[in-house]
């Protein structure tokens, strides 16, 4: 490694400074795809200041597999991660491990961006509490997508969606919820959609929930492994109705793994389930690097660059703080989002409720529930 | 010189079995290949054109050729310490008899029975402690662990075969220990130790936990970003998650070539013995 | 001068014992034959000496240097395998040079030291071939070229020559015994064959059971066996259970299956005794007033004729004579006194 | 006079002699880099967040979801090994002579163990799929009227197993086969024995040791399938293995002490067959395999 | 009546031939032996009859079907190898009782000659020892069992007794006859022992180089060999390089090396021709009036002693004495002609 774990100083309490004594290497990891997104973001502001930020290496890792690594870093007391960037899950997970330096409320004067958060964002942050920092928002789901060449009338509600299942066996698909990102929230989005008692119990609240999944069930064939599949599966035709999320239809249709005239529909009444990215930051990180860190995400909260996270319709829209319109987007952003952006969605996000997905336990739990009894359901047949 | 060239039933099922096992595994990876040279795949026998963008994402994204320098130290380091580790080892517990005997095969048997959950994060503990994970050396000590197990019991059975007259003979000749594992043994046993460092260095290229766990900004290996594309979050394009598999399979195939040109596994004893026809 | 001293050494197999209680001392430039039948300890006593095996009992030592505790590669002995046991991933020269390699000399003197012993076991044609292309007994010259080309203090051969055909075998035999002297090593020697320990022994070690029998020189073993194994196992193959009839001082009258023989006692008898009579066939003689035999078996040895004959009483004896005689034929046989051996039953 | 044996005899004769020391290097680093972690990982199934010292397993246990992946994982590994190896015996068998190609086929055999786990479940989805080349040919040849479905269920984790297990298989048992004197073989021939009483009389109980080893091998890394059963399987039902139940207390659940007790049950499992396996194994005769015995 | 034609048969390894052109003519119930110097390709002869080497050229016939094109295993031999090949993981019983078994015999009869096989090489003792743990020897007992046991219709073996002791030797020798005869088998027998070959054999082939050299009862070979590689073979140890000084109907004169003697000529000499003598080492003996020669070495062999004298011109010569002359002392050496063989050199 190029520079010692724990850093310049050695300090990794204490009061941050304002600007690292001399410039620093940050080793990023990014375990929610957000490079994606906020890759160009970082590359500029170290290009910028090469004063307080020397070089950034950039690491991948899957959620789940994080809370090792940086539990072991810890315990052994040298920490090499000096930021992450995660989704609900890794954030979630490292709380309930204490793996994060609490940031906030004690830096949040350095992080001015947090104020202008788009209400979906805020609340967002509200999850992250102390520890991490919204950088990246989108609204999400639940949607479905089908090729209007062969779905001829989608269905516009629930109720339709088990018809038109029921019709077609086989041609309804989602992926296993824990395994992807469109199908659990069509799973957290169903109770809403169904009128259930405590959306956010899983275990107790959702009672129609279950039976409707339960319902579903007889009438799906296979549950893919992965979103990717799904898509694959409604572009080759064997599946004619998938979950999908804003970011999963505009973007695969810009890659090309999707034709291009699939089309979204929305199931009346639903809920958008949000979700964001989060920067954290491990304990034990030296207070050097901790200042270069807020320095950076205090300009990564700017308009300016918040555009960037239009990207190719990957998290759309993306930006996590309000009044930056696509039109500050890089030229790319604006060409893939004219030619497979869907206008509609602006309405759809305005005059639809926006929830907070479930927590990580509950979350957890639901997963547990649906691989017993929907997923598992077939082997006891 | 003739050959009997009229094949019984038994050769036809074999070879009727290996034909038809080729060819699912042409489909396999031919499917493959042609997917992550394609754009727009949809419900056709080829893709509607082609491109090689699925390759240079993934070259820029994940600044492949460190990793595949780091991927080739790692399995090199790896295949090595664990074949002079572990062969002496497993000398020993094919030649002798001793009191424990099986109680040891036992312990080395369990780290490969062991899935890395159990002892992956306690061990990345231990390594940063001591200042060895973050760097290539706690990738590597890390993947020793399921390594020399299996170099240890790959190999015993191949040192049973090996007549001990041809040993003592050795030391007659005034050969030390380590001169007869040079000189005598490893010659003799080279199909072995190639299929187990074969086994080993695939092994190790795709042991994501342990590499995982103890590497590094600069010690990842390629299947960390492989690990990555496939289940990580974030929309990801088939064709990219094929293009990395692309990848990996080629450098694997690469690294066993090298491996089969310099020995056959099947010949350096069989030579030996066999005739010349 | 006692240079290496084998003190009651023993081995033994899952409690049975292949070797029990060797006791020998061996000067420095004797060549010492171990001789006796297929199973009688041999080899495992050379394993002991080479150190390839751990005694049960007993110890070795060299110039009161206690040896035993040494392994095979400190001793600095050379051996010849019963099995060949070449490396079989290596060339014929490499195999003959391996040992040499081993004590890193020089490599201009590797490679003359064996191409001479190369060209010792006549093998110049084949010192590129791999063990595995030679016949069986140009790999025996393998094995033991490369076991002298050390120049060893002891060479230890475990039946180096069984493989050979019979000129090869004398010529080796001499360049053996040649070897042994010129280089001033010291050897033991195994073998099965009485002839070859006969003929190239300072002394023979005869073994049976993994017990010690007799230990003397070629003349003493042959002429003086000390007991009915040895003389069986010395080319006496007519051994008769007869019964003492007579005792002098200068010979037994023995008598029984149908014969009665003068012999010279080994041991003391007395009348009365059962014994058995040790002849061997060359010392039976086809002549007038001896036993009368018929003829049943007539085998063509080259120059003489191996003659197996019957007396009256069914006991089947071992002789030769010069000229054929026909089966069925009957003839007379005598023996000379000196040459009939009467050992205790 | 007579001396004591030495010490070293003594020893020597029960196996104990400074060879010994050759296992000291592979010992440490299995004691350092396994035992200790591993205790650790021990002590943390005895130390779950509730139910006493056997929480953790008496969770696993007694809830049926999580107990019958034991079974499931048993369904797809035995069967998977037993077909890697049993399929590779007569491959290699064939190709112990010298043949001209031999060399290539030996490659191409032994190729699918560069494809990797993603690779295979890759292709398998891509070829064995819905519209995939091997359904389309089938589908086009009026073979089937729907497709088969050989992905997302155990067939597809089944081919999986095979594809990445079998040149494991292969590789070893080749290796293996090569090191027996064919000189046996050739006195069996002349024995009247035919080529099958030559095969299972002499060089299976030869190569037995081999095989044992091969199949534990191969049947420890079927039974720690994990992404294929997740990529190409049905990962909530039908294959829903004990690595997924594993994985999913680890680090969905981050129930560690569940997530090491269940890691500790596979080990068990695993070593209960493998130590049948190695059980039968030593009624077979292990040594050299060469003709002077 | 031919039984077994073996026509013209030819092997090759990488070229060089191993056996060229090998023609024999077996007949039912016939012991033939095959005889040579290491690596004349006896070994590969009988391979290439077992149907373990498959033939470069040429064929084989019995009976007038063509064998040659069949595999080992539907030609009903037997053979002993000369490395044993004994299955390491079968105990000598299951060694010796598998060639029964393959041919399905009831468990009793399988039983009960196998029983008989192991008594017969004396191996009851170890009947239940893998072949790991016995003796060379033992090893080579095993194999003969395993191959006898089935009463083949033919029987290749390959220098069994090679590692036996001289005593067992010369019994298993008789055993091999006995076992011969009372069976009927045909039997094919290498070996590089002449004394073997002559005493076992109903007929020699003498192989040098892959080539057959003589093919001819023991007694015509050993009175009359061919060439000088044949003489050189059956014992004639002093092959002395001459030249023929006169010719007359009964006796060829012949010069050289210090040395003149009188010799029966084999094939047509002039005088003046290059010739070699070929002598015995028994037909040379002490006496007056011969060459004077002086002693070199005495070796002991039992009953005669071995001596190796050198003429004044420096030529070894190799004879028997009956007393024992001393190293260094002059002696004169007398040889009858009708036991000197001149052959064209
Ligand atoms: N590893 C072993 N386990 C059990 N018994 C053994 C072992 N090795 C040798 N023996 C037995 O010990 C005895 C002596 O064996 P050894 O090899 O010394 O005989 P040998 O005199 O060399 O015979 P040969 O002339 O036939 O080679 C034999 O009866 C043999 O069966
Ligand atoms: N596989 C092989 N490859 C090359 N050359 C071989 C091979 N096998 C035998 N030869 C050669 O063929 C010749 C004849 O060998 P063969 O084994 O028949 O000899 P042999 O007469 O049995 O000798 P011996 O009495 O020493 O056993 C030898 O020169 C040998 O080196
Ligand atoms: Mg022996
Ligand atoms: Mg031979």
């Amino acid at each position: 490694a190029p520079d010692k774990p724990g850093g310049s100083s050695g300090k990794t309490d204490g009061p941050v400074p304002d600007k690292p004594g001399k410039a620093v290497t940050i080793n990023i990891l990014d375990v929610a795809g957000d490079l994606q997104l906020t890759q160009g973001m970082i590359d500029e502001f170290v290009s910028k200041n090469g004063d307080q930020i020397a070089k950034v290496t950039y690491s991948k890792a899957t959620a789940p597999e994080l809370v090792g690594k940086v539990k072991a870093q810890q315990n052994a007391g040298r920490v090499d991660i000096d930021l992450v960037l995660t989704g609900v899950d890794g954030l979630a997970a490292g709380i309930d491990q204490s793996l994060w330096t609490p940031l906030l409320p004690t830096y949040a004067s350095r992080l001015p961006g947090m104020n202008d958060y788009l209400p979906g964002a805020a609340a967002m942050q509200k999850l992250a509490g102390d520890f991490g920092v919204t950088v990246t928002y989108y609204p999400s789901g639940p949607l479905i997508e089908y090729l209007p060449a062969k779905v001829a009338s989608p269905p516009k509600s629930a109720a339709d969606l088990l018809a038109f299942a029921k019709a077609n066996p086989g041609a309804v698909q989602y992926a296993r919820p824990s395994n992807s990102g469109p199908g659990r929230t069509f799973l957290m989005g169903l109770p809403y959609l169904l009128g259930d008692s405590d959306p956010k119990d899983p275990v107790n609240g959702w009672a129609k929930t279950w039976a409707y999944l339960a319902e579903l069930n007889k009438y799906v064939t296979l549950y893919p492994s992965t979103t990717s599949e799904t898509m694959k599966n409604l572009a080759n035709g064997s599946a004619k109705i998938i979950a999908s999320t804003t970011g999963w239809d505009i973007n695969p249709r810009v890659l090309g793994t999707v034709p291009k005239e699939a089309a979204v529909g929305t199931l009346q009444g639903f809920h958008w389930v949000t979700d964001a990215h989060y920067a954290v930051v491990p304990k034990g990180v030296d207070v050097e690097k901790q200042a270069a860190i807020l320095n950076l995400l205090k300009d990564m909260l700017t308009p300016a660059q918040q555009a960037k996270a239009y990207d190719k319709g990957y998290f759309y829209p993306g930006p996590a703080i309000k009044d930056v319109p696509l039109s500050m987007a890089p030229q790319e952003s604006q060409q893939a989002l004219g030619e497979y952006g869907r206008p509609e969605y602006e309405q759809l996000i305005a005059s639809n409720p926006l929830e907070v997905p479930l927590d990580a336990k509950a979350l957890v739990a639901a997963f547990d529930k649906w691989d017993r009894e929907i997923g598992g359901a077939k082997v006891k047949k | 010189m003739r050959r009997r060239l009229v094949a019984s039933p038994g050769a036809w099922v074999v070879w009727g079995a290996v034909t038809f096992f080729f060819v699912m595994l042409a489909g396999v990876i031919f499917s493959v290949l042609v997917s992550s040279f394609g754009r727009r795949w949809f419900d056709t026998w080829l893709p509607e054109s082609w491109t090689g963008q699925w390759y240079g994402q993934a070259w820029r994204e994940f600044t492949l050729p460190a990793v595949l320098v780091v991927t080739i130290e790692v399995s090199m380091l790896v295949v090595l310490i664990s074949v002079l580790v572990g062969v002496p080892a497993s000398y020993v517990l094919a030649r002798k008899k001793f009191p424990g005997r099986r109680l040891l095969y036992l312990l080395f048997l369990l780290p490969i029975l062991m899935p890395p959950i159990t002892y992956g994060i306690p061990l990345a503990t231990v390594l940063y402690k001591y200042g060895f994970a973050g760097n290539m050396s706690g990738v590597v000590l890390a993947n020793l662990v399921p390594s020399i197990p299996f170099v240890i019991l790959t190999m015993t059975p191949f040192i049973e075969q090996v007549d001990p007259a041809i040993e003592r003979a050795a030391r007659m000749c005034g050969a030390r220990t380590w001169q007869v594992f040079a000189r005598i043994l490893a010659p003799l046993l080279v199909p072995g130790i190639l299929a187990a460092s074969i086994l080993v260095l695939v092994r190790t290229v795709g042991m994501f936990e342990l590499t995982f766990l103890t590497a590094g900004p600069d010690s990842q290996t390629l299947v960390v970003a492989l690990y990555y594309t496939m289940s990580a979050a974030g929309i990801r394009a088939q064709q990219s998650v094929d293009a990395m598999a692309v990848i990996y399979t080629s450098m694997m195939l690469v690294l066993l070539v090298v491996a089969l040109r310099f020995v056959n596994p099947t010949q350096l004893v069989a030579r030996v013995k066999e005739d010349v026809d | 001068m006692t240079w290496l001293r084998i003190k009651s050494v023993t081995r033994r197999f899952g409690g049975k014992e292949a070797l029990s209680g060797l006791t020998l001392d061996i000067e420095q430039g004797e060549f010492i034959a171990l001789l006796g039948p297929s199973g009688c300890g041999k080899s495992t006593a050379l394993n002991c000496l080479a150190g390839l095996l751990p005694l049960s009992e007993g110890s070795i030592w060299q110039d009161d240097q206690r040896l035993d505790t040494l392994p095979p590669e400190r001793r600095g002995f050379g051996m010849v395998f019963q099995s060949y046991a070449l490396f079989p991933h290596l060339s014929v020269r490499r195999n003959i040079a391996f040992g040499l390699q081993m004590r890193r000399l020089p490599r201009a003197e590797v490679r003359r030291r064996t191409d001479e012993a190369i060209k010792l076991v006549r093998l110049e044609e084949h010192a590129t071939k791999l063990p595995g292309q030679l016949s069986g007994g140009q790999q025996q010259r393998v094995a033991i070229a490369r076991a002298v080309v050390l120049e060893p203090s002891l060479v230890l051969m475990d039946e180096p020559l069984s493989n050979l055909d019979a000129k090869l075998r004398l010529e080796m035999r001499t360049e053996i015994r040649r070897l042994h002297q010129s280089l001033g090593l010291t050897t033991v020697y195994v073998t099965h064959d009485q002839e070859e320990a006969l003929s190239m022994a300072d002394r023979l070690v005869v073994l049976r059971d993994g017990r010690v029998q007799q230990i003397g020189t070629p003349e003493e073993l042959h002429t003086r066996p000390a007991n009915r194994h040895v003389a069986d196992f010395m080319g006496y193959r007519n051994l008769l259970p007869m019964k003492v009839t007579a005792v002098t001082p200068a010979v037994v009258t023995v008598e029984g299956a149908g014969l009665a023989l003068q012999g010279t006692a080994v041991g003391t008898l007395a009348a009365g005794d059962e014994v058995v009579a040790a002849v061997r066939p060359e010392d039976l003689q086809v002549g007038e007033g001896g036993v009368p035999v018929t003829v049943e078996v007539v085998e063509y040895q080259g120059r003489e004729l191996a003659v197996e004959a019957r007396t009256s009483q069914g006991t089947m004896l071992h002789l030769r004579a010069a000229e054929r005689p026909a089966p069925g034929d009957r003839i007379s046989v005598v023996a000379d006194p000196a040459r009939v051996l009467v050992f205790p039953a | 006079m007579t001396e004591k044996t030495a010490l070293r005899h003594r020893l020597a004769e029960r196996g104990v002699d400074r060879q010994l020391l050759l296992l000291l290097p592979a010992l440490l680093a299995v004691l350092i880099l396994f035992v200790y972690p591993f205790a650790y990982g021990m002590g943390l199934s005895f130390q779950p967040d509730e139910g006493g010292v056997l929480g953790a397993y008496k969770n696993f246990f007694e809830d049926a979801y999580q107990r019958d992946t034991i079974w499931t994982t048993l369904q797809l590994a035995l069967p998977a090994a037993f077909l890697n190896v049993a399929a590779s015996v007569p491959i290699a068998y064939r190709m112990r002579g010298r043949f001209r190609g031999k060399r290539l086929l030996t490659t191409v055999l032994v190729v699918p163990i560069t494809l990797g786990t993603v690779l295979t479940a890759e292709g398998l989805l891509n070829f064995l799929g819905p519209t995939g080349w091997f359904n389309r040919a089938l589908l086009n040849a009026g073979l089937v009227d729907a497709p088969l479905r050989l992905t997302n269920n155990y067939w597809g984790v089944f081919l999986s197993l095979v594809i990445t297990g079998f040149p494991f298989a292969f590789l070893l048992i080749l290796s293996y086969l090569s090191g027996i004197d064919p000189t046996l073989e050739r006195a069996a021939a002349t024995l009247g024995a035919g080529w099958w009483p030559r095969f299972h009389r002499i060089t299976l109980p030869l190569l037995a040791p081999g095989l044992a080893t091969t199949f534990c091998l191969t049947f420890v890394l079927a039974f720690s399938v994990f992404p294929s059963a997740i990529l190409v399987g049905d990962p909530a039902g039908s294959t829903r293995v004990i690595s997924i139940a594993a994985y999913h207390a680890a680090y969905e659940a981050y129930d560690y002490s569940l997530a090491s007790a269940i890691a500790v049950v596979m080990g068990v499992v695993e070593l209960a067959v493998v130590a049948a396996v190695l059980g039968v194994r030593s009624l077979f005769y292990t040594g050299s395999t060469g003709g002077k015995g």
